[in-house]
């Protein structure tokens, strides 16, 4: 297991690495000049080309690329083109929303679990069909209408729950209220994914052999569910929730936008049109790191649940 | 020659979609999403005719109006009917999911299938690259390509193309890799199969099922993303009638008319239900395990 | 049966559908106290949803429509599905059929044992004592490190230790076990059956034991039911059924039994005649053998490693710490028209040895030639030639069948390309089906759509489309009815009768290696321990190993 | 403000180029609050990034500049564009290059950093002439020699050369802004978010980043009495969002789009006011001279010809502005006043034909906000009634701020908006000769138009100074280059319980926010 962990994480390194250099190279591509960005178009030509020595923008793109690794391993992130203040503070600071965002948004998804458990055990049953029609239609269902149709009724029409912000900090029934709708935006589908999913690998885990057996020694019914199947059946839901983080993240992104919250999402949203590069490079690599870490958790999660990942990946 | 295989495909085609098509049709599910979809195939095809009004022609005097008859779902800021271009927009959102799906799988493909056939340092590259690709948010992949080479309808299909890829590389490869061991193309190589054959003969009839089913249910996603480029600005050129640019005409002025910002909504929802219901019923019907089930 | 004995269990008038076609018909049944009573039927008689049916656990998709279950504790109430449910796991328990499966993947060996004692009301580490206890009753060797590690770390053989360490902790009186051996070798078989006989004298519960294997029966069961098509054809005392059989049902599925035929055979019985039993004379066996002296296979000095990862890939692939020798310089010969069986138990090497030969599987060292040609050393397109000289017939029959193409075009794929056009191939096919017993509407078939042995004989029809100059057979009865597996046995050696084909053929079934092989090679962890014609071996095995291999193969007949 | 244009940043939901991007009142809770302790919800369209008035940026960082730091003159609110003293109690012009003034004691800095002295002035100034501090605004100070210090509160200005816009767009302005000499040395020379000493009437009692910044009363100010006990500035990028938040009691002043205005006029929230205030500002259609494809001015003068207007004020803007007559907006020196033919397809088809042109595919480069597109929309629809089919880019901020740069001659037509102060000379800079490319995206090349435009920085007499600017205009007019299409006013709700401070632009001025009674 220890050995499993240490090359799990020298592989999601490895990714990050690419990625991040992927992406940075690309950002650099793109056409605006971050001297501009930063001086404004009456600043002197000797202005811009001091600045643009400073931050390395003159030299060629490997070097560039160098110089923000170097930075990165001395826990230099840069510094925002706007501010001048550490990319790692602002970063930081927009963290938490997202990450209470979407943490919240995933717990809320788990009740997913129990809808497709109930649904899986009365297969072909009125609730069954009941919840699989709705959960199928919910599943896909795009974060950027639920959103909208959400704003539209309960901020506009109704005005039950605010529109702006994420409330304060210090006053966490403020903070949740405004958290509501922009969770409910992205677990909506995830609920009936997760039920979906749920269902599907509980038949089949009801259908193998072990449970049968289980039965066949008389175990209590809920206690084979509990203990026999569902412990298995929760596995692709796992996984598929490590692997959703990049989705989830992508409707993190309108979502902060729709309902104007602060976070990763519309901090990266507006410094990729601003060409902050540093910015844009902290939020890539920091939700990077939260994409490919969602991803390798839930491997190990796998792990630790399923011994058998162990022998089959190791 | 030529006629034998096409008598073959013909077979191939025959034995396998008119039972999929009773067995679809035979749950409710099933035919609900089938309905929704060919109906939405068919009004895409046929917009012009479907449409009440040129989705472009502007008529400012009667700008955000609400639905009427004249209307049904009113009029955006310039006066151009909703229902007119949200039929014009399922061109759009088929057209791209359509191509970009298309491409998607099939470059998907081919690396999965090399990632799975291929030497070990091979597949350890390709899947590097796979799940380096995955470990972008795609909004967060798609703000930089799309600011890089400008919005336009090739920037999003090439956006949806290069991160849906890994989803079906993965896929061709697990396929491929189970395949490998497969007692069947075990005995078509013990027969003396050329390759060729065997891929064309063998190994792609039995993987295209599931790379099917993860594509139909890849609809919707594709959907979405273009509307939610579209509405952040990055999408479509305009006029064209997109349902993402129409969701952002309504979110503009969803103080002058919430409307707009409904029936745009509806389309989308539609779409994705029924994508989403086919799919889960060919998944029903394709996956083996269910198939023992019952 | 003894009548004076009340039974532990009562059946009566059972029927069991299965989307309304019934799976059990009418059936009555007694098992009394103390007794082991063998199920015994071809795939599709019932036996195991009978089986089932005695525990309650039939599966969702069944139903019965007609009959009772009595236990001897709930006299005169028929079983429902509570009193299935609280009898279960301490009066009725079960063995179940897949090893591999009957356990949960992701609970520990000791959980499994702690949980199934629910109904204890003891301290934890009482019935932590008490399933060491029992998995030491099961010879599970090193029982306590045993109860933390996971089903998927134990062997098929101790997984099967564990199921059984299970069903007999709970000291049931009833033990239902549903072929619990045909996923083992022969000599864990053995082995197992032993160990079920000596726990169930010790617990003295009643057994019912369910196989299609006869041999098994008689050296292990008091009473017989023989089943049909869902029916008992014939019920009793072993040695009464199996020495004088009434039924005509049982007498002729006795009589296809190979192990029960002494003689060696060239034409074993079918159900379809069972009273066929050619023996080769000694002229056509000289004509079948003599010939050119130099062997058509020849294989010298052959080895098959596995390599272990290199490179980057190996830093994050399965972690093998050194190479894995599947084949180890092995030599063999094969001359025209005869039929040379290699023998040996799962994971000895040889199906990775005859995918070897036509290069399926890469190999290190050593030569193959075949026909004075060297395969090793063949480019591509001349190895694909070679190929379609040599007709392959797989273990899996359904697996090895492309399960998008029907029975017709699998054929024709094989063909020789000159045999033209498409009304020639199509006769051709027909031609072939009717060879190997397949009427001609099987040609539209698809894969899934046949049975079994259905499926075998379409492969069989396929390395015979080939024209093959040699046939190579990977396990080709396995898994198939004795009734079957002669109709196969007898095809083949009809085809070598006719144009003396050599015939290579693997298989662990020791009684279909007496009758049909010339000369037999045993593999024991990928070398070969024992080399000779089949008759001397098995009258006088040489190696210790042969020795112990032929031991294990029980006895038809009841003692 | 006016320095907005300057700023490529700005996202796209946001107004970009208009400062009145700033608003502000109190909610439907906050209102019965303000009763006891008179609180403040502003929205701005974003969060401010610096402080230091040698480097803002954006319409944020003007807000808070003008509030936090105190400037020797500062404009009134109101509707004109006058000064008023500040931090000074005396202040005149000498000679062209002589500026006197005179502190008003007892205005001290936060923290221990004493009083503001004239010292902090001389520091403040001079440190933008300071090559090592590359100030991208240098320009503002460009003519200064030095400042003088004649005692702890009197100094005299010192310039090289005579400069107009001083009084304009220099000391009243953030250029004007005084820091403290000590706070800011220690800081380095110059600072970002944490400027270590302020002097205005409110000071940051604490900043979220992204999220708000609370503003309190400054006990040191000298100036009027603060209006409210606590101002809560909050960032909302999207408009719409903002005008939710308004009704929703969330925020109490904010900017909002034209497009609302008629909404908020058919039924105003409750307890809202309207302000709509015109602006210097004006948003045009650019036509590159340079281009191949535009080079003959009768291509120019058909396709102004063939854009209608009226309909673009009409969808893009809901009726709410009044046409353009040109680039000076009325009420400022220079406004013509001379309303442009209407629209006229067959003429502009004449001039198609006349130059030869049958068929003519053209690009538009736009912002991809909303009435940039539904304006451009419009006019694809006119262009394509007289054979000329547009293409449109919608670009994102980053991009579009580039493209002249990016696509030099290239460039075809573009839809821009270009904020002013409230003089002309500030919007004829940009389309000389130096500036093609730069902001001169009209490739407009007239010696005329360069000469008028230095010759009525020097002239004094209005009437003179008028004509000149009539000349520039038409200038302009004959070039092709340009269809002035508005003057876009800054709308600004906010609740009736407050006396909001506002330049007449419709920027902030949180200093002078008052609640009413």
């Amino acid at each position: 297991m220890i050995i499993y962990t240490i090359k799990r994480v020298l592989l999601a390194l490895l990714i990050m690495a690419c990625a991040v250099s992927t992406m940075f190279v690309m950002i650099h591509a793109v056409p605006g000049d971050p001297a501009n960005v930063m001086l404004g178009p009456r600043a002197t030509p000797e202005i811009k080309e001091a600045l643009r020595a400073r931050l390395h923008l003159d030299q060629p793109l490997s070097t560039q690329l160098f110089y923000f690794f170097k930075g990165l391993i001395s826990g230099n992130f840069g510094f925002d083109l706007r501010s001048n203040r550490p990319v790692l503070d602002i970063v930081l600071e927009q963290l938490p929303h997202t990450f209470i965002l979407v943490s919240s948004a995933l717990i809320v998804s788990t009740l997913g679990i129990p809808v497709g458990c109930y649904a899986a055990i009365n297969r072909n049953g009125k609730f069954d069909r009941i919840v699989g029609a709705i959960s199928v239609s919910i599943i896909a269902m795009p974060a950027i209408v639920v959103g909208l149709y959400l704003l539209l009724f309960f901020s506009v029409e109704l005005r039950a729950f605010p529109v702006i912000g994420a409330g304060d900090s210090d006053d966490w029934l403020d903070y949740l209220w405004h958290l509501t709708l922009p969770v409910i935006t992205i677990s909506i589908a995830w609920i009936g994914y997760i039920s979906r999913l749920v269902r599907a690998s509980m038949i089949e885990v009801l259908s193998q052999n072990h449970v049968l057996m289980a039965r066949a020694f008389g175990l209590p019914e809920a206690r084979v569910m509990s203990r026999y199947a569902l412990r298995i059946a929760v596995l692709p839901s796992i996984t598929m929730m490590g692997v959703s983080v990049a989705f989830i993240l992508s409707s993190t992104v309108i979502t902060e936008i729709i309902f104007a919250r602060p976070g990763l999402g519309s901090l990266l949203y507006e410094s990729v049109l601003s060409r902050n590069y540093p910015l844009v490079m902290g939020t890539v690599l920091v939700s990077t790191i939260f994409i490919v870490g969602g991803t390798t958790i839930a491997d190990l999660i796998n792990a630790a649940l399923d011994p058998r990942a162990l022998k089959e990946n190791d | 020659m030529a006629l034998d295989q096409k008598k073959e495909a013909q077979n191939f085609s025959d034995g396998l979609s008119s039972a999929v098509i009773y067995r679809l049709v035979k749950d409710p599910m099933g035919l609900v999403g089938l309905l929704i979809v060919v109906s939405f195939v068919v009004i895409a095809i046929f917009a012009d005719f479907f449409a009440p009004y040129d989705p472009s022609k502007l008529d400012i005097l009667n700008k955000l109006q609400g639905p009427s008859a004249d209307h049904l779902f009113g009029t955006d800021q310039l006066g151009r009917d909703t229902l007119s271009r949200l039929i014009h927009g399922t061109q759009i959102a088929l057209m791209v999911a359509g191509v970009s799906i298309g491409l998607a799988v099939l470059i998907g493909s081919i690396l999965g299938a090399i990632a799975g056939y291929g030497p070990n340092w091979l597949d350890f590259v390709i899947m590097l690259l796979f799940d380096m690709v995955r470990s972008y948010p795609v909004i967060m992949f798609a703000l930089a390509v799309v600011v890089l080479f400008g919005p336009s309808l090739l920037t999003i299909m090439a956006i949806i193309v290069a991160t849906s890829f890994p989803t079906y590389g993965r896929l061709m490869r697990t396929q491929t890799q189970s395949l490998r061991q497969a007692e069947y193309i075990l005995s078509a190589r013990a027969l003396g199969l050329g390759m060729p054959r065997i891929l064309v003969r063998h190994v792609i009839p039995n993987t295209i099922g599931p790379i099917l089913i993860v594509a139909s249910m890849d609809v919707p996603f594709v959907i979405a993303l273009e509307a939610g480029l579209s509405f952040l600005g990055l999408g479509v050129r305009p006029p064209t009638p997109s349902w993402g640019s129409i969701l952002n005409d309504g979110y503009t002025y969803i103080r002058n008319s919430k409307w707009i910002l409904i029936s745009a909504g509806i389309p989308l929802i539609l779409v994705t239900i029924g994508f989403t219901f086919l799919g889960e019923q060919l998944r029903d019907i394709f996956d083996p395990k269910i198939d023992r089930g019952s | 049966m003894n009548p004076t004995m009340s039974p532990v269990i009562e059946v009566r008038g059972l029927t069991v559908e299965f989307n309304g076609v019934p799976a059990v018909k009418l059936v009555d049944l007694n098992i009394s106290k103390g007794h082991i009573v063998g199920i015994v039927g071809e795939s599709g008689s019932g036996k195991s949803t009978l089986a089932s049916a005695l525990i309650g656990l039939l599966p969702d998709s069944a139903r019965i429509t007609s009959g009772q279950i009595f236990f001897d504790d709930r006299e005169n109430t028929p079983a429902t599905p509570e009193i299935f449910s609280e009898l279960r796991g301490h009066f009725i328990s079960m063995v179940s059929q897949d090893t591999l499966s009957a356990l949960n993947p992701v609970l520990t060996i000791g959980q499994h044992l702690i949980d199934i004692q629910f109904r204890e009301s003891i301290s934890l580490e009482e019935k932590r004592q008490r399933s060491i206890a029992a998995l030491e009753s099961v010879h599970m060797p090193d029982p306590e490190a045993r109860m933390s590690m996971y089903p998927h770390e134990l062997s098929g053989g101790q997984k099967q230790r564990v199921s059984i360490a299970m069903a007999v902790m709970v000291k049931p009186k009833i033990l239902i076990a549903d072929e619990p051996t045909t996923a083992l070798d022969a000599t864990l078989e053995v082995e197992i059956i032993a160990l079920l006989k000596q726990l169930q004298k010790k617990i003295g519960c009643a057994m019912v034991f369910v196989t299609h294997h006869l041999g098994v029966v008689a050296s292990l069961c008091d009473d017989v039911v023989v089943m049909h098509q869902g029916s008992i054809q014939e019920v009793g005392n072993v040695r009464d059924v199996f020495l004088k059989p009434k039924n005509d049902y049982t007498k002729k599925l006795l009589k296809c039994d190979p192990a029960r035929i002494e003689k060696k055979c060239r034409q074993l019985p079918t159900m379809d005649a069972p009273n066929q039993k050619r023996v080769e004379d000694e002229t056509a066996k000289t004509k079948r053998l003599s010939g050119d002296q130099a062997p058509i296979l020849q294989i010298e000095n052959l080895t098959v490693k596995f390599p272990k990862p290199f490179g980057l890939a190996a830093l994050f692939q399965k972690a093998i710490s050194k190479d894995i020798t599947a084949v180890n310089n092995v030599s063999l010969n094969l001359f025209a028209g005869e039929t040379l069986a290699i023998v040996g138990e799962s994971g000895s090497g040889k199906t990775t040895l005859i995918r070897s030969i036509i290069r399926l599987v890469s190999c290190q060292t050593g030569t193959i030639s075949f026909f004075g040609k060297s395969i090793l050393d063949q480019s591509r397109d001349d190895l694909e030639s070679t190929r379609k000289e040599i007709g392959y017939i797989f273990q899996d029959p359904i697996g090895s069948l492309s399960p998008r193409m029907t029975v017709e075009k699998i054929i024709k794929e094989a063909l020789p390309s000159e045999v033209g056009n498409a009304n020639d191939e199509a006769q051709e096919v027909q031609n072939l089906l009717s060879l190997v017993g397949l009427p001609i509407k099987f040609s539209s078939r698809y894969p899934h759509e046949l049975s079994g042995g259905q499926a075998r004989r379409v492969c069989v029809a396929r390395a015979l489309a080939q024209n093959p100059k040699l046939l190579i057979a990977d396990e080709p009865t396995a898994g198939l009815d004795v009734s079957i597996q002669g109709e196969i046995l007898n095809l083949l050696a009809e085809i070598q009768d006719k144009i003396r084909l050599p015939i290579l053929i693997v298989t662990h079934n020791l009684n279909v290696v007496r009758h049909i092989s010339d000369r037999m090679v045993i593999m024991l962890m990928g070398e070969v321990v024992e080399e000779g014609a089949t008759d001397d071996i098995f009258s006088k095995p040489v190696h210790e190993y042969t020795r112990r291999l032929l031991n294990s193969n029980i006895h038809a007949l009841p003692e | 403000m006016f320095r907005l244009k300057l700023n490529r940043t700005i996202t796209r939901f946001f107004r970009n180029l208009s400062l009145a991007a700033i608003v502000c009142s109190f909610s439907i809770i906050g209102s019965i609050n303000a009763a006891k302790s008179a609180e403040l919800n502003v929205r701005l369209g974003e969060d401010f990034t610096t402080l230091d008035p040698a480097f803002w940026q954006s319409g944020a960082d003007y807000t808070m500049i003008n509030v936090l730091f105190p400037k020797l003159i500062e404009f009134k609110s109101g509707s004109d564009w006058e000064y008023e003293l500040q931090a000074a109690e005396s202040i005149e012009q000498v000679d062209e290059l002589t500026i006197k003034f005179k502190l008003k004691p007892g205005l001290m800095w936060t923290g221990n950093y004493g009083e503001v002295t004239t010292e902090d002035v001389k520091y403040s100034y001079e440190r933008y002439i300071d090559p090592e501090l590359n100030s991208p605004i240098i320009g503002d100070w460009l003519s200064l020699k030095e400042v003088e210090i004649v005692d702890k509160y009197s100094g005299i200005i010192h310039l090289k050369e005579p400069f107009a816009p001083i009084w304009w767009s220099t000391l009243p302005y953030t250029s004007g802004a005084i820091v403290s000499k000590k706070a800011t040395e220690k800081a380095g020379g110059k600072f970002t978010t944490d400027p270590g000493a302020t002097a205005g009437a409110y000071k940051i009692e604490s900043w979220t980043p992204r999220e708000k910044t609370v503003l309190v009363p400054h006990d040191g100010w000298n100036g009027p009495k603060a209006g409210f006990d606590k101002i809560t500035i909050l960032p909302i990028q999207e408009p719409k969002s903002a005008e939710i938040a308004f009704e929703a009691g969330e925020v109490d002043i904010t900017e909002i789009s034209i497009g609302s205005v008629p909404n908020f006029k058919k039924s105003p929230p409750t307890g809202g006011v309207l302000d709509v205030r015109p602006t210097a500002d004006y948003t045009f259609l650019g036509i590159n001279i340079a281009n191949e494809d535009l080079s003959d001015v009768r291509v120019r003068q058909a396709i102004k010809k063939a854009i209608d207007v009226d309909a673009i004020l009409e969808g893009a803007y809901f009726g709410v502005p009044e046409k353009s007559t040109g680039l000076v907006a009325p009420g400022l020196v220079g406004y013509t006043g001379v309303v442009p033919d209407p629209r006229d397809v067959d003429g502009a088809k004449a001039l198609l034909a006349e130059a030869g042109v049958s068929s003519l595919s053209l690009e538009l480069d736009v912002l991809n906000t909303a009435e940039f597109i539904t304006a451009a929309q419009i006019i694809q629809a006119n262009l394509g009634e007289i054979g000329i089919n547009l293409q449109i880019n919608q670009l994102d901020s980053g991009a579009f701020w580039n493209v002249a740069a990016d696509r030099k001659e290239a460039l075809q037509l573009t839809l821009n908006n270009y904020t002013s102060p409230p003089d002309p000379s500030w919007s004829t800079q940009w389309f000389l000769r130096d500036q093609k490319g730069i902001w001169n995206w009209v490739w407009l090349d007239s010696e005329e138009f360069d000469n008028l435009h230095f010759a009525a920085l020097k002239e004094t007499d209005i009437k003179k100074r008028e004509t000149m600017y009539y000349d520039m205009q038409r200038v302009m007019d004959e070039s092709g280059g340009f269809l002035f299409i508005m003057h876009p006013p800054s709308v600004i709700l906010y609740r009736d319980n407050i006396k909001p401070g506002l330049y007449p632009n419709g920027g902030l001025k949180l200093s002078a926010f008052q609640l009413t009674n």
